[in-house]
């Protein structure tokens, strides 16, 4: 697993590729976000358009990421799920959990 | 002779992390060459990680010394997966559902629920030596 | 408990041609795992298969209700691949050379060579129930 | 396997590709040789650049051709040997039957 972060306006941006999976350092996504959150940040987004494998594990690392989010009054929001991931997080009601949009300009829209 | 038209491949593993990948790449093989789709090549190999997963994790607890026995058998319309490991077993009921709302938004426990929504029938016998988890996928299920 | 360092993959197929890439990729998936280099990954995959080949062709005649069983075992130094086919058998002594002047134009009889010269040790075993020949490569070998 | 044909002055180019091996349809290769030297074609290259892999099999089905092509008072001749095939052809001393050629100019000066 692989993230590299940016700016647009007050939206953090991670672009997460690679697998998110058990045995990949999963912690490493929750560390960022974690580190965001504690210097104010509140309005994330994970663009996973590069994840090309995700296990069950790495479902249960998204929704710590969202819970330690919510918990400190900031949004996390995903953008670009693959097709495989969309069908995961849909059987899993996980898409009921998570804000997910297809492209960047929505993502960063609906923050305003 | 009833096996006859079935081949097997017959996986004995130590309990390491490491080996997932091995596992993955045998359960690809085996679906591609019985003619399963790219969707579901996936969906199985997700499903037989998930399982060696909880025999290494839950079952053995990773102790290397215990082993993980991973069992494919192609049939012409069928393919069956077991998987053994040497823990002391679990009871499948009790297991939490993780789609009720109480729980969808705990960190763990959605690996079964996936692994029941891929394949077309699994079945648990715990059994005196470990738990044996078995996965069925029939070729012509939708 | 001997056994205890060892993982060991076993496929047990029927004659038929098209299991040999699955043979392939499950030899390329061990080797890799076991820290083979790319060289020897791609050498060793090829004697599998070339001993594979002959337990269907000549072993079982390509008899599709006959069975071949490859099976790897992967010690942490050596990894050890046995063949076993349900043919008759044969002499190796009595194989021609193929690198022999009067060989070197014929179109066969150049697979057992190839295996010979990549593997560290190859044995024959005639067998009641057939022909089991056994391959070993050393991670350490030059 | 695939094979097209072409022609460089009175030398006939064949570009094989994909897998010489036992199972796949090595017999094409055969024919083709036969057919061109039926045509009474004296000048044959086989480019063997993408060629991604070759068994013993494949190997006799080389050395088959060379023969047949003798015979009739005609050379074959091997271009770009993959290093994989190179190694192949030096262990089962095929190097010693065949002329090998590196690039495609030597290839052609040869038969001069
Ligand atoms: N092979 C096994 N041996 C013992 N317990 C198991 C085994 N497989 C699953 N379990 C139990 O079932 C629970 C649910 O497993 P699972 O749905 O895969 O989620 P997770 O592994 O994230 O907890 C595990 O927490 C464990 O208690
Ligand atoms: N498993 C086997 N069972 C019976 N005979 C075999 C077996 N393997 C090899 N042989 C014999 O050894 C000979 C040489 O085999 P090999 O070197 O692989 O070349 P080829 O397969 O091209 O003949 C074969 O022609 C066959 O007679």
């Amino acid at each position: 697993m692989k993230i590299s972060t940016r700016n647009v306006g007050d939206v953090k941006i991670l672009d997460v590729s690679g697998k998110i999976t058990l045995g990949e350092d999963t912690a490493e996504l929750r560390n960022e976000v974690k580190t965001l959150l504690k210097n104010g940040q509140k309005k994330i987004v994970l663009n996973l358009a590069d994840v090309n494998y995700i296990d069950s594990s790495g479902l249960g690392e998204l929704v710590s990421c969202h819970v330690t989010a919510d918990s400190q009054g900031a949004k996390l929001k995903l953008l670009n799920l693959t097709k495989k991931l969309r069908e995961l997080m849909a059987i899993t009601k996980l898409l009921t959990v998570f804000e997910t949009y297809e492209d960047e300009a929505s993502a960063l829209a609906s923050f305003k | 002779m009833k096996m006859a038209a079935t081949n097997a491949i017959h996986m004995d593993l130590l309990t390491d992390l490491r080996y997932l990948d091995l596992v993955d790449q045998v359960s690809h093989s085996v679906t591609k060459v019985m003619g399963f789709d790219e969707d579901r090549i996936y969906w199985i190999g997700m499903s037989v990680r998930e399982g060696v997963i909880n025999a290494m994790l839950h079952g053995n607890q990773m102790d290397i010394g215990k082993r993980v026995v991973v069992r494919f058998e192609m049939a012409p319309s069928s393919l069956a997966v077991s998987i053994h490991d040497q823990g002391r077993g679990f009871d499948p009921a009790c297991v939490p559902n993780p789609v009720a709302p109480e729980n969808l938004l705990k960190p763990c426990g959605r690996g079964l629920f996936c692994i029941k929504s891929f394949m077309d029938d699994v079945s648990f016998n715990r059994q005196p030596d470990g738990m044996e988890i078995r996965l069925l996928k029939r070729l012509a299920s939708e």
